[in-house]
């Protein structure tokens, strides 16, 4: 919570606007020069399921001490849009501001006591300024952060230089953006005591991070893990994948002779068709991928266990959305561990990487690809729309050149040359792992027939009942294999043997880091583990079996990750207490620790009654 | 029950261009019903490959679930095969071709697999031109689940079970040609003469090659008043355009009148020849072929044969541009563009 | 496991013929007599995934005792397959019997010194006695069945009985059958010692059961329970609940006077359909159901999250399968279970139902019904192949004419016409149910907009995070409250508290019956409750407190009902101990016993060496 | 974006035959994009059923997913309304009419929903011929998504994003006059003059009524190059038949010449007179209309109007035949067939 010394590089910012009338662009900008100020950054889209006409909210978080998850206090609103200024005044914490357009006056029964006006009259200005009308709307939303920019102390050539990069190819839009720019400022000097408390100070905080949506570091990651089929249905919060993967194949996956391309994407009739494209085309050797959201899941289901059972690589990039059913398609949770982790009928269970950044989607993207490839299973890369199409400060992508693809287990035609007989479910190496391989690669040696149906070793469909058991126990070895080969938790906070833990995962990062800090100013120490993949590495037992009581925080309802814990490690429910935030907006960091508290308070209650 | 069981192994044939003889292209012993009519085109199969010389190991076999869909195992054992879930092999088909687009690709399905639960990927699948050969073993019935009736059952035709179809059946030829399928054609399961050179013909196609072939459920649904029993379809066939499939090697000597014929040139350099006299029709006109359909429906007629081709189509690859080595050919030199560009992304970030 | 002294009315008798060969009626012809000699009897099939010219087993049960669960252990085998026989050889126990037809010569080395071989030429009798090719197949299997009722000493006048009435309106088959029975019973006693030590006497061990399928019953049940629409798509084995229902209808739903149906089945063009038709016409206020099995249950994941969380009333009778994918489609498994309680994406949860036998599957199906209407959900009767395909001696059906249909919480247009506003999602009672109105019900009072998206009480669409989360904790109410509407489950055995409980479900019921009595003889005391449902009600958590130790019987891979009672009932996971039996066969009573004992005399040693 | 929302509230006009004005027929304000296709035929919807004098609560209105879907919203609001899942609304459809047949169903889709997603349930929705008006709001776009191409979207045509369709569209008209669905007609969002009568005629046709409405996204899809903007829709369309709906109340008094058109008795007694002369088309010729509409799509005109209606087929409760009161009211009386049924059942288990 920000008191009034620490307002430099420390508040909320929440832009209300109506959605389809070129915000975007404008809020963009303002967060992008606040990053280019060297001070962290978080900005969040809070959007409807609409196309034009209703609210929407651009949430910023500027933090000189680097919290990068959403505060849930709001200190400066800048308001442009009349349907939601009742919302949005109440929405302000006391003593903080709210900008809006003072083209119209505001009602007086809509004024508090205990927050600051500051009115502008953004579309009389612009009017005034612009002609066309396009431009007049467009250009009204560059007002009011040329406005902040005297209000907050702004670098304006920070400004204007991304102005000059954004339109560097329509070069006579420049000029009206930062007449724009310059009027905004200029209105606020002159009618306000510019800077305000709450402001920004140039700083360099930001290292080698860069501002990136997750969903495009999904994209990116599965490019240079080598993708190159990719079949998908859009559906929000997934679609920008797919569209960030055609884009930058266009760059980078081009025969530079022939110009041809070295991929392919196929947006599919629905879901059930993607994934069939995506398995169909893994059979056949190419790496593929599908990225989609949890009705989407759902409609995969069958699919995903034929995948388990005939053991065939697939990736699916699951961007998490409010549930249940088309839920809250525009907002934010974590849950669908369940129904992916456990997704299809009959036993089956599939991989799951969890990352809490763009970076790590882009790391865990290509990874799943090479762990589908080794495992020869489904690997689901469990991201969310929080983490999918916010941009977050987030380290440089990097990547290894010399490093190659996994590609698992596949015999070459010499392997076969040189074999007596191809078992294609054999478990050779005593890892549950069998070998395949592709169609087409010996004229007499190597066919066999892939199916969902039980078979014996040989691939030969059989309804014997230990036959069958064999097969599906080598699948619960492969399993045990998977364990070791999951990237590791990141441990984090203090080393606390026998007392409090936390355990969390995804986008729940940074809240859960800003709690720990809150929790430690109240005198409560805790140590934490952030899971990074299911199934869990030992390092995850190990941590639970280390403390005697760890709070598991997640983004939905039934406190899903902790069911998962406790049935594949066997642990005591009693022991993990579940801290769950559901109303699809990213989780801050204050509900976590107060949730904490309280359990912790009442727990001291029972012990002292007793 | 006193059917014998078709055994495909023959007085030993020669071996073909690529040095294969006729049971390098069978399978296991079938396990459906003795006479059921998929085993015959499964022959039919074996037969077209053999005589196309396609080296078995370079075609991939796709099916969903059902008595037809087991059939991939009852032929070319040494194709790779992939016996999918029912309704969505086309997905599985396209993700495949995607992925190398040097195989030949020959997927197999049922009319309950097909024009059921699988209608919406068998529409979109011929939207794409997706490079395969599509057969559907049409006996309108679900043979695998018992007898229940598909729906291509014909109106009012009664099942085993005794009951009266109540739906119009749905079409797939007509589907196919309302879809201009760029290869469209129907058959009979026991009319090898006719079948065989199709399925030839349709894997020279380059584009998506689709064969409706009627194949009576001799379990099910051979009963009076269906009309996809032997007897029924027997005495309701009609030729539209019998293909006569030449090899290139061989001179074409067959004798059909001047100015009465097609030559189309396939796309491996043989040519087929088609009878416009049968018929009257010209399979490279798809509002003729639609019409001819049309009509036949009306008179309630089967039609059979080749309803139109359309070679100048374009494939999927085509249409996506993609490079000449198959995709899953392609190693990380190809798909893994570098730190470098990497490191320019991550400006465009800042 | 019998001995020679207790093989009288107790023994396991196999027939290994080939499908499509007519066998089943002979085999039936055989169980139906043990029947109606008053002997408990439990037959099974055994068959594969196809239609014609594969092994197929019926493998018959006959127990004085009225043990129902499968034995494991085989006594007899009658031998008409050709392709099967080295393996029906090897199946039967050491000292049983091998009934073959001699027709032609058995091989010599097949021959096995610890059983007894009884050569019978049956073929060659059918042919010397029938002309047509037809009749002398199907009445060969008829000639075996006259065979066994003279080495096994069965009552001739029952069988014909039998005959009789089976050919009741063919009448001119009952004289060839009665022949074949003789040939067989006449070339028996002419050739064999009869009756062999294994063999049957009449009883009166019957009283009012019946010999009926649970799929059958299911249909029964959703006749009963008022079922007016099924939609389906055909799936082995849930198949015959659409054929059984279509075909009682036919006889039961019939307006007397215009002869016009008071019911309406579809069979749809996949599952998702036939799900979207069930909830279409419970939108509408008709009861609805479907059958389907596990790849159906994937296919309908998303239209089941829909009726979850749009709150709309469904029936599925899941008569589940081996899995996973196409698994193994005739064969029997309790696999379902995660799949079906937590089906489809975001936080959901479903009522499950488990009938153990097909007296229950006609109860519970006619009360998913009214469950349904009453908590406007999904309902699953959680089937198997085993229960729903196989004959079962049951108590004969009840119903009582005075019971009425609860329909639930739905607003009549007088109940509109006296009422303020309608609030389709308020929580008028505190229990969480909100009120329905159907389509049609009021000119201008009562019309609401169902739908999957988030929504606040009067069903107006929101994206407002505190509506949606009052709206999913009362759907956490409502789930509460349906705990205390489940049946209850069945407590057996003794009331050894703080000792060894056994927990198990669904077809696993006789087996483990039969198990608790073979560890009583072992001097194991073990205490035992059958669930019949999900969620659990209160006595489920309190037998498990009871107990030190309980273990759980299931027959699937990864104990799915283990982890639903760790997940619901916070228990501690080591109290619970997995009994697993997965081979897509029964689980058989001895597999329960020897695990159970095996796990007990290890934690014996454990604790020695402590 | 300084389009004006269409607001449904005109001069208050006189209450209709059951009493009801135009503004008991509107629905919540819309919040699709100002000046979108959806809102124009929402407010057909609503003329339409005010001038049937249909109660509004005697209508149940269902939709997929999509901008489009969310229009039931935005009419009649004192009629119930389901917002399935995306592509399944014909199911629930088909549920529904299955337990109330009394109630009239108005089933509102987008070409995302029903061509690509939806195929499967299209298809079989049109088979079962299941009595109900079904409107494909066709944008040739996926509007709720943000623009990608729908599988109605012309070959050839510009997406917003700039790129080019590969593939050939799927004709709605066409896949129904192939699957012989009972009322297939064509309209353009712009047009009510047209639009109205025919939503009217397939209120009152017994049978699966089907109309695809061009309907341009001007957000996403009203582009140069692409043949679903307005711009382009006016200049191609063509009219077959425009239908002129009189209700029965009125006399007929438009000057027709003789010999020149078809008088249609409707079900609910109005009559409906088709122009033959524009077009020269009879829409009880099946043959005809799928003649007319292959030719068209062959020379690239865009034909709206009536192209076939066969009054005589059956609705799913005719084949079915359920009885006379909806299910959905019956009893325990009617449903439950009683205990001593039961023990009848039970004998014949013993
Ligand atoms: C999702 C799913 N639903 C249902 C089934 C059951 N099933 C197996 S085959 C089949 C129908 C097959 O009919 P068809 O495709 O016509 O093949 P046929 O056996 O007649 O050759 C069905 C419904 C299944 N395997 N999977
Ligand atoms: C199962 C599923 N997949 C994807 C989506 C995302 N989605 C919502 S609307 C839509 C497309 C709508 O297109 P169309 O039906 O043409 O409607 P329009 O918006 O163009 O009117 C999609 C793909 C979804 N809601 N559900
Ligand atoms: S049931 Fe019918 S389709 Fe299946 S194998 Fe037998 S004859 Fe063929
Ligand atoms: S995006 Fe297109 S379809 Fe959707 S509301 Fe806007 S104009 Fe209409
Ligand atoms: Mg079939
Ligand atoms: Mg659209």
């Amino acid at each position: 919570m920000s008191d009034a010394s620490s307002r430099v590089n420390d508040f909320v910012i929440r832009f209300a606007n109506v959605n389809g009338t070129g915000s975007a662009s404008a809020n963009g900008l303002f967060a992008k020069a606040i990053y280019r100020m060297g001070i962290p950054v978080t900005p969040k889209n809070i959007f409807p399921s609409n196309i034009q006409g209703l609210p929407t909210w651009y949430e910023v978080r500027v933090s000189e001490k680097g919290y990068l998850g959403r505060s849930g206090i709001v200190d400066f609103v800048v308001a442009v849009n009349p349907q939601s200024l009742e919302e949005d005044i109440a929405s302000v914490r006391p003593g903080g501001y709210f900008l809006y357009d003072s083209s119209k006056p505001l009602h007086r029964v809509m004024m508090r006591d205990d927050i600051h006006f500051l009115g502008i009259p953004m579309m009389t200005l612009a009017m005034k300024n612009f002609t066309q009308p396009r431009e007049q709307q467009l250009l009204k939303n560059i007002i009011y952060v040329g406005a902040l920019a005297a209000l907050l102390d702004m670098d304006m050539d920070v400004l204007r230089g991304i102005v000059a990069q954004t339109f560097k190819s329509k070069e006579k839009l420049i000029g009206p953006n930062n007449l724009a720019l310059s009027i905004g400022y200029n209105y606020s000097k002159e009618n306000f005591k510019c800077p305000l408390d709450i402001r920004v100070e140039t700083r360099d905080l930001i290292g080698d991070r860069i501002l990136m949506e997750g969903n495009l570091a999904s994209a990116l990651g599965a490019i240079y893990g080598g993708a190159s089929v990719m079949a998908w249905y859009p559906i929000t919060p997934s679609t920008s994948v797919a569209s960030a993967f055609e884009k930058y194949c266009k760059r980078l996956r081009k025969d530079p002779d022939t110009n041809q391309n070295r991929y392919a994407v196929i947006q599919a009739e629905d879901e059930l068709a993607a994934i069939g494209m995506v398995i169909g085309a893994s059979w056949n050797g190419a790496r593929a991928f599908t990225a989609t959201s949890g009705p989407g899941v759902s409609l995969m289901s069958e699919f995903i266990g034929l995948a388990y059972f005939a053991e065939l690589p697939a990736v699916i990039v699951n961007v998490q959305r409010g549930g249940p059913s088309t839920g809250m398609p525009t907002r934010t949770q974590q849950a669908d561990l369940i129904s992916s982790a456990y997704a299809s009928h009959g036993d089956t269970k599939h991989i799951m990487l969890i990352p809490s950044t763009p970076t790590e989607c882009f790391e865990m993207t290509a990874e799943a690809l090479d762990l589908a490839d080794r495992f020869q299973t489904v690997v689901f890369v469990m991201s969310d729309l929080d983490l999918g199409m916010n941009d977050h400060l987030t380290p440089a992508l990097k990547w290894d050149d010399a490093r190659s693809y996994d590609r698992g287990k596949v015999y070459t035609s010499e392997d076969l040359e040189n074999m007596e007989k191809f078992g294609r479910y054999l478990d050779v190496d005593g890892d549950g792992i069998p070998y395949r391989t592709l169609p087409g690669t010996h004229p007499t040696k190597g066919s066999y027939f892939t199916r969902g149906t039980s078979r014996d070793e040989y691939a030969r469909y059989t309804e014997k009942g230990d036959a069958y058991v064999r097969n599906v126990d080598r699948l619960v070895k492969k399993w045990q294999t998977a364990k070791s080969w999951m990237p590791k938790p990141e441990h984090l906070g203090n080393e606390n043997q026998n007392n409090l833990g936390i355990i969390f995962f995804g986008t729940t990062y940074y809240a859960a880091l800003e709690a720990m800090e809150m929790l430690q100013d109240e005198g409560i120490s805790i140590d934490a583990l952030r899971l990074k993949s299911f199934p869990f590495p030992e390092e995850v037992q190990s941590f639970i079996d280390n403390h005697d009581e760890v709070f598991v925080i997640e983004q939905n309802r039934d406190a899903q990750m902790r069911t998962l814990l406790i049935n594949e490690l066997n642990v005591s429910p009693s022991k993990l207490i579940p801290i769950l935030h559901y109303d699809g907006m990213p989780i801050p960091a204050t509900d976590i620790c107060t949730k904490i508290v309280a359990h912790l308070s009442v727990n001291a209650l029972r012990n002292d009654s007793l | 029950m006193s059917y014998v069981k078709p055994v495909f192994s023959h007085p030993e044939l020669p071996a073909n261009k690529v040095g294969y003889r006729k049971r390098d292209y069978e399978g296991a012993i079938s396990t459906l019903c003795a006479g059921c009519g998929h085993d015959s085109i499964s022959g039919a199969i074996v037969q077209a490959c053999y005589e196309l010389s396609i080296e078995p190991h370079r075609l991939a076999k796709l099916s969903g679930i059902g008595c037809s869909s087991k059939t991939p195992t009852y032929f070319l054992s040494n194709s790779h095969g992939f016996n999918t879930v029912h309704g969505r092999m086309p997905s599985v088909a396209t993700g495949a071709t995607m992925a190398n687009k040097d195989l030949l690709y020959m997927g197999v399905s049922g009319d309950g697999d097909s024009a059921s639960i699988g209608m919406g990927q068998f529409v979109h699948v011929i939207r794409r031109n997706l490079n395969m050969v599509y057969i559907v073993m049409n006996n309108g019935c679900y043979g695998l689940t018992k007898g229940q009736d598909s729906a291509t059952a014909d109106f009012g035709s009664i099942s085993k079970g005794g009951s009266q179809n109540h739906f119009h059946p749905i079409d797939l030829v007509g589907m196919a040609l309302e879809l201009r399928a760029s290869f469209v054609a129907r058959s009979f399961s026991g009319d090898k003469k006719q079948l065989v050179p199709l399925i030839k013909l349709a894997l020279s196609h380059p584009g998506f090659a689709f064969i409706d072939v009627l194949s009576p459920c001799v379990t099910f649904n051979n009963n009076v008043g269906s009309t996809k029993s032997y007897e029924y379809i027997r005495d309701h066939m009609e030729y539209p355009a019998p293909p006569d499939y030449v090899p290139k090697a061989k001179e074409i000597t067959v004798d059909y009148e001047a100015g009465s014929g097609t030559t189309v040139t396939l796309h491996d350099g043989s040519t087929l020849r088609l009878d416009k006299l049968a018929g009257d029709h010209d399979p490279t006109d798809h509002l003729a072929a639609l019409r001819r359909h049309h009509e036949a429906v009306a008179n309630g007629e089967i039609l059979t044969g080749l309803f139109y081709m359309n070679q100048e189509s374009q494939t999927l690859h085509q249409l996506f541009n993609t490079i000449e080595t198959p995709l899953n050919a392609l190693t990380e030199r190809e798909l893994m563009p570098g730190q470098t560009a990497l490191e320019k992304i991550n400006q465009s970030f800042r």
